[in-house]
């Protein structure tokens, strides 16, 4: 390995980052603005033109707010906490890959920090590192709330990474490799979502979970635990959860982008057209920015539209439904590939979507009737 | 290029340090860490001879030490709750009722 | 000094260090994140051995599953720290003995067998690649389904098992 | 044998299913009938399924024998004892003579379970016992099973097998109630019935056995084939050897069918549920000496004194049962004396060498005797619906309280003694019975007009009657014909007993007829009685029709004499005899005459309630003497019985309680004993030697486990730290090896 690849790597990564803190950044002013404009408010509109300075506000007033350290804390963990949430969120990302390649001082580079062949692992190893700060950051406050939301989350977070797994074996199976670019390439004829939308459904419901989006954010439950694990944290320390939260919203839109949306791909029907990535390098990351800020949109949305689910339904949704579900799914997805393959007849595929579609509805009858009879005043 | 014998004397010193750490602490959940320590410089030794051997017997056979230990880890863990709630209390060198 | 033995010395004291730490931790959080740290360590030798799988699913099993549960136990029982005890005074001048007598023939006796100081190759491209998972993945369900099998029902066994052992007991509720 | 040559061969692979599938039958009950609840149609399908299975395969080894033109054919089975010479393996010997029999035994066994379901279902409600159905055809199948290795044995062995299996069965099915008598009173009747005819069969087994060593002594086989070749040479030499052996046998027989001297538990036997009469007691088991004789045919045939005895023994009997006949009351011991004569009948046939007439009669008689005896424990149970449907009529629910105490009084009276000896377990026992009151549905006195109230009872029954009768051309008719034809040919004295054991035959029949379905009602309960259920009739019109068409088996015509023909596969080939008129017509007037003397006395002014029987004047004390079976019983008790039991006593008291206890033991031996118990060994060798030595083994022990025990501390890190050192030192042995 010679230098320049270090040179590579390096500026690779750190362009990573930079991408990743300004689109935090800017995800904050996007939310802010969109869920005003869903409560019919007009939102952060005055710093810079349309507010577009306003995170740039943010961070300074963040950056200079004193930071408290309560006294009885664990002192290393809790100075620890902040970092090992915010690492894993930009680390994930190296393997996302964000486009095909260009050609810069003669030497091919791609659009992508690491291309390993256990990619998904990487991100499911990642994503279960995660859970760390989070738990750390709730004991060494040594504040029995914020320990709540610490359990809470990594339980919530542990219970949500099986479905995540499966659901990764889904793409997985699908695609038949292990490997970023070659799950992206698998979708240059037709997206996952649409060949398993079922998977892909459960896929965001499960991504919302595991960066305690609403409405999962058991632990910032206000109303039970003030707020969760970092209700001792201020100032920067603070701002590093808040950091990491975005990020981890942008990561996991890269990556159901990736495995579900076509990744860097352009739309399927638009391939080989004059707009195909394999044309003009640049698309890629366009098209992968689209479809992140669409995603990003509707998890705002969902913020906007639906109440926070009480913690033992949000268990139990997890191990009795998505559980039982994203098996099925994953089931339903390996036999419709092998009939296909056995019965050499790519028209079994579509079998997928339908069977999938169908025990999707299953599932949401099941739903409907335990809320009914709930509702009724068992429980 | 490291001579394999340097990982395997790696996983011995490893293995020690987890058989330490379950004679001398008293805690069961670092006795416990420590029998997974012990476990995981074993893993280190199948790892260092498959990849000397070029075959995946030994990273497979790691592969269901992981499964069993994470088993283990469940039930043990279950039980450590289970005495915990019934004594109040989880120091081993307390739970001597099979004192002969 | 190759690079490789750099890192490799590097990483083995982080392992020792770690393993070390979660001895010699007052602190039962202290311990479980220094096995945290060596069972990390221990990953980045499986990917320099040239196991990738073997090492995301050390991470993703060992550090994201396993550990998260100690940590869980020890946060829910306060059992970061135990009054001391006076059960076994001997023991602990005789472990670190036995311990010190095993680690000396451990290395003796790996020092003086010539066969194995075969050089353990570096990750080569040919491990690095889909082909080589995909072999393992044969392997692993043609030579070794029934121990497959018979490991996926052990994990279900354990997971009632644990289910059952730590259930609370509902009282006068169906 | 190759399954596949088997196939080709014939059915003949099936022959062990003969004897699995009623204990295939028998096990689904026994395992299977608690754990699932099987109700009592269940049971009884499934027992009459194995049964009706054995027919099946009785039927198929039948055609293939005559497929095979009658050759018998070994089908080897399974290994049983070999030791030295002697070889003994369970065969299944297949031929014209063993399916007879098969197809007898599952047949009407067949029809007899399929009847059991209805005659059981309410025989156990009215003695309130239902558990017991289950009992009853576990039992039932395993006779089957037990009479199928009896018939389809190769060696004498295995047919006593078969004998032992069909006494046991008999045993517990006569003893079926045993805690009950007859009349469903608290009492040890039936329990004794039951042990009378094991005891009394034991006798006769006694001399089978005999029979049995002494063949093996001078012919070396228990084979028939090997015994029948060696058997010839050793009547040249020894005659007497095969004379001994044969009336060892015969011995053997009166004890299984019931001849004279051992005939008497046959009326006793009669304790058991009617279905158990019909088949054990009627059709199959008691035929098994009937069937000995047969298979023995070329033994008996070499010893021409023997096979006098023998005739003479069934002639005998025949007059002598049928006497005792006349003078019965109860409906099923006039049909019991009735077995015991016309048993009479085939022994004394097999005895003339009339083989054929012999196993004609037997067959017939299991078909119309079987009817009986179905018929009439219809009759009783028409006979106990009459009397509960009045009795309930009288007095309702209330009764049954009280019904309960004077059951637990009428058990302290007859069981007084010993229930104190006992404590209250007997009583426990026998309290379930509720005794009805001592109304009698057996005794013919209580009946009368029953064929008014059950029309289809008594039309088979008329069938029944008239078969035994021997009237034409009911299958009676035939067979008895052609024993008394051979009779009057070769035996005119055997000859004329018979006749008059047919003209009695036909003269209790008739007497048994007017008195049970003509004339008026002579209690309530015959007057209210009611006809048995479809389940238990149904079998009976195929007994029935069996019993009219039976005869057409061996016609003694030319051209007919099927069964003549069949058998003489096995039995060597006889000319059948042709009808001889004079004979036939004898017989026929006879038994028309004694019907007719029967109206006279009986069917012309019916009996009233409570009238003695009208013979007992006339006859006087002839009549006494046949009411009271002889005094045979009696007889017994004085001659035999009561000595032994003084004997017994003698031994018991004197011998052994005041000699061998007293003296022998306590004074001789126990003191001796004593002294070097408790002087010799226990002060010196035990105290001082061998305690000593224990108790310092015992403390040395002690001391080392006090010791060791604290190893032992309960503290896993200590055995951890043991496991360690262990470790350290196989290592360090490693090392330094």
């Amino acid at each position: 390995m010679d230098w320049t690849t270090w040179v590579e790597w390096i500026v690779k990564g750190f362009v990573l980052c930079l991408i990743l803190l300004t689109g935090f950044a800017y995800l904050t002013l996007y939310e802010r603005r969109a869920l005003a404009r869903m409560q019919v408010r007009v939102g952060p509109n005055r710093a810079g033109y349309q507010g577009l300075l306003q995170p740039i506000a943010d961070a300074v007033k963040l950056i200079f707010k004193e930071e408290l350290t309560p006294a009885r804390v664990y002192k290393v963990v809790f100075f620890l906490a902040p970092i090992l949430t915010v690492v894993p969120s930009l680390v994930i990302a190296a393997v996302i890959p964000l486009g095909t390649s260009f050609t810069m001082f003669g030497r091919e580079i791609t659009l992508y920090v690491a291309n390993i062949n256990v990619g998904v692992l990487y991100l499911t190893s990642i994503a279960s590192i995660a859970v760390y700060g989070i738990v750390l950051a709730g004991w060494s406050s040594n504040n029995k709330y914020a320990m709540l939301g610490g359990i809470r989350s990594s339980a919530q977070m542990i219970s949500y990474e099986i479905s995540l797994g499966l659901c990764f074996a889904i793409a997985i199976v699908m695609s038949n490799s292990m490997n970023l670019v070659d799950i992206v390439n698998a979708q240059k004829d037709m997206w996952f979502a649409v060949t398993q939308p079922v998977g892909a459904l459960v896929f965001l419901i499960v991504v919302l979970a595991e960066v305690n989006r609403a409405p999962f954010d058991m632990p910032e439950a206000e109303q039970e635990l003030t707020a969760g694990y970092h209700a001792e944290y201020s100032g920067m320390k603070f701002a590093l959860f808040f950091m990491a939260e975005y990020q981890k919203m942008i990561v996991v839109c890269m990556i159901a982008a990736t495995l579900f949306f076509g990744g860097y791909r352009e739309f399927w029907f638009l391939k080989d057209t004059f707009f195909s990535v394999d044309r003009f390098w640049f698309l890629g990351p366009i098209y992968l920015l689209l479809k992140v800020v669409v995603l990003l949109f509707f998890m705002i949305w969902i913020r906007a539209t639906w109440p926070r689910i009480r913690y033992d339904r949000l268990m139990a949704f997890g191990w009795k439904i998505l559980l039982p579900l994203s098996l099925a799914v994953l089931f339903i997805t390996a036999t419709g590939i092998l009939l296909a393959q056995e019965l050499n007849n790519q028209l079994f595929i579509w079998s997928i979507p339908l069977l999938s579609i169908i025990c999707a509805l299953v599932v949401v009858v099941f739903i409907y009737r335990d809320l009914r009879r709930k509702s009724h005043g068992r429980i | 290029m490291v001579p394999v014998d340097y990982y395997i004397a790696l996983s011995a010193l490893l293995f020690v340090l987890g058989a330490l750490g379950v004679l001398i602490r008293r805690n069961p959940l670092i006795v416990f860490m420590s029998v997974e320590l012990m476990l995981n410089a074993a893993n280190l030794a199948f790892v260092a001879f498959s990849s000397v051997f070029k075959t995946f017997n030994g990273q497979i056979f790691v592969f269901f030490v992981i499964a069993v230990a994470a088993a283990e880890v469940a039930v043990g863990l279950a039980l450590i709750v289970e005495i915990f709630k019934s004594r109040k209390n989880i120091n081993i060198d307390e739970l001597n009722s099979l004192k002969g | 000094m190759t690079s490789d033995l750099i890192v490799f010395l590097v990483l083995s004291l982080i392992a020792i260090a770690s393993a070390l730490g979660m001895l010699f931790s007052k602190n039962a959080v202290y311990s479980a994140l220094f096995l945290v740290l060596n069972f990390i360590t221990v990953a980045v030798f499986y990917l320099l051995l040239g196991a990738p799988f073997i090492a995301m699913a050390q991470i993703t099993v060992y550090a994201g599953a396993v550990m998260v549960l100690f940590l869980f136990v020890i946060m829910l029982l306060g059992a970061e720290s135990l009054a001391p005890s006076q059960a076994l005074p001997w023991q602990k001048p005789l472990a670190f003995t036995l311990a010190l007598v095993l680690v000396v023939e451990a290395v003796y006796i790996i020092l003086s067998r010539a066969q194995l100081t075969a050089a353990v190759a570096s990750p080569d491209a040919s491990l690095n690649s889909m082909d080589s998972l995909r072999e393992m993945a044969m392997m692993l369900f043609n030579n070794y389904l029934l121990p497959f099998e018979v490991t996926s029902i052990l994990l279900l066994v354990a997971m009632v098992g644990a289910i059952v052992l730590a259930k609370q007991e509902k009282v006068g509720l169906k | 044998m190759q399954l596949s040559e088997t196939v080709s061969s014939g059915f003949f692979f099936l022959a062990p299913w003969l004897v699995f599938a009623p204990l295939t039958g028998l096990l689904i009950n026994l395992i299977f009938s608690k754990q699932f609840k099987f109700s009592e149609n269940t049971v009884g399908t499934i027992a009459s399924l194995a049964s009706g299975a054995a027919f099946v395969i009785s039927a198929l080894l039948a055609y293939s024998v005559s497929a095979g033109h009658g050759e018998a054919v070994s089908v080897p089975f399974a290994q049983w004892i070999h030791i030295g010479t002697l070889q003994l393996d369970w065969t299944f010997r297949v031929d014209s003579l063993s399916t007879t029999m098969m197809l007898v035994v599952s047949g009407v066994g067949t029809l007899i379970h399929v009847y059991a379901i209805g005659y059981m279902h309410e025989d156990v409600r009215f003695k309130h016992e239902e558990g017991r159905f289950n009992r009853f055809f576990i039992f039932l199948n395993l006779f089957i099973a037990a009479m199928m290795i009896l018939v389809s044995g190769d060696s004498y062995m295995m047919l006593f097998v078969g004998w032992e299996g069909v006494g046991l069965c008999s045993f517990l099915l006569i003893g079926f109630w045993f805690e009950m008598d007859t009349l469903a009173r608290p009492s040890w009747a039936n329990s004794n019935a039951a042990k009378k005819a094991f005891i009394t069969n034991r006798v006769g087994d006694f001399g089978f056995l005999l029979a049995g060593f002494l063949m093996f002594w001078h012919l070396g086989s228990f084979q028939f084939d090997a015994v029948f070749k060696a058997a010839p040479a050793i009547a040249e030499s020894a005659p007497w050897v095969i004379v001994a052996i044969t009336l060892f046998m015969l011995v053997g027989v009166a004890g299984k069918s019931a001849q004279i001297p051992l005939y008497i538990w046959l009326p006793d036997a009669m304790a058991g549920p009617t279905p158990v009469s019909a088949l054990i007691h009627a059709a199959t088991m008691v035929t098994a000496g009937v069937y000995l004789v047969t298979r023995s045919a070329p033994l008996f045939s070499l010893v021409p004194q023997a096979q006098y005895i023998v005739a003479m023994v069934g002639a005998g009997t025949a007059l002598f049962a049928a006497t005792i006949a006349v003078g019965q009351y109860d409906i099923k011991k006039v049909l019991a004396y009735s077995t015991i004569s016309q048993l009479g009948f085939m022994v004394a046939a097999v005895g003339m060498g009339a083989y054929v007439a012999g196993m004609f009669h037997l067959m017939t008689h299991a078909f119309f005797k079987a009817l009986l005896f179905l018929s009439a424990g219809s009759v009783i149970l028409g006979l106990e619906r009459g009397h509960h449907a009045h009795a309930h009529h009288a007095a309702h629910d209330d009764s049954k309280s009280k019904k309960k105490k004077e059951g637990k009084h009428a058990l302290s009276k007859v069981e007084g003694k010993k229930e104190e000896e006992h404590g209250h377990d007997d009583h426990g026992e026998v309290r379930r019975v509720e005794p009805v009151e001592t109304f009698d549905p057996g005794d013919m006195r209580n009946m009368g007009g029953l064929r008014k109230t059950m029309p289809v009872t008594f039309w088979l029954y008329m069938i029944g009657t008239l078969a035994l009768a021997g009237i034409f051309p009911f299958a009676g008719f035939w067979s008895k014909d052609e024993i008394l034809l051979d009779a009057s040919l070769h035996f005119p004295s055997v000859y004329g007993q018979l006749v008059l054991a047919a003209f009695l035959t036909a003269f209790y029949m008739g007497r048994q007829v007017w008195m049970v379905f003509f004339g008026e009602a002579r209690t309530d309960a015959a007057k209210h009685a009611q006809e048995s259920p479809k389940v238990m009739t149904v079998p009976l019109m195929v007994l029935a029709a069996l019993s009219i068409l039976g005869g057409a088996l061996n016609l003694p015509f030319e051209g007919f004499h099927n069964l003549t023909h069949w058998l003489g596969h096995t039995l060597g080939e006889v000319e059948g005899l042709p009808l001889d008129l004079k004979v036939a017509g004898i017989s026929t007037v006879l038994a028309l005459t004694a019907i007719l003397v029967s109206w006279l006395i009986y069917g012309r002014n019916p009996l009233k309630a409570g009238q003695i029987d009208p013979l007992k004047k006339p006859l006087g004390f002839i009549f006494t003497g046949m009411e009271n079976k002889w005094f045979v019983d009696e007889g017994y008790f004085a001659l035999i019985i009561n000595p032994f039991k003084q004997v017994s006593q003698f031994l018991a008291d004197v011998i052994d309680w005041r000699f061998w206890h007293d003296f022998v033991h306590e004074t001789v031996i126990l003191g001796t004993y004593n002294w070097l118990s408790g002087v010799a060994l226990n002060e010196y060798a035990d105290q001082k030697g061998i305690d000593a030595f224990a108790n310092w083994l015992g403390d040395a022990t002690q001391w080392l486990s006090a010791n060791m025990r604290k190893v032992q501390n309960g503290f896993v890190r200590s055995y951890a730290l043991s496991v360690m050192l262990g470790v350290v030192l196989i290592l360090g042995y490693l090392i330094l090896k």
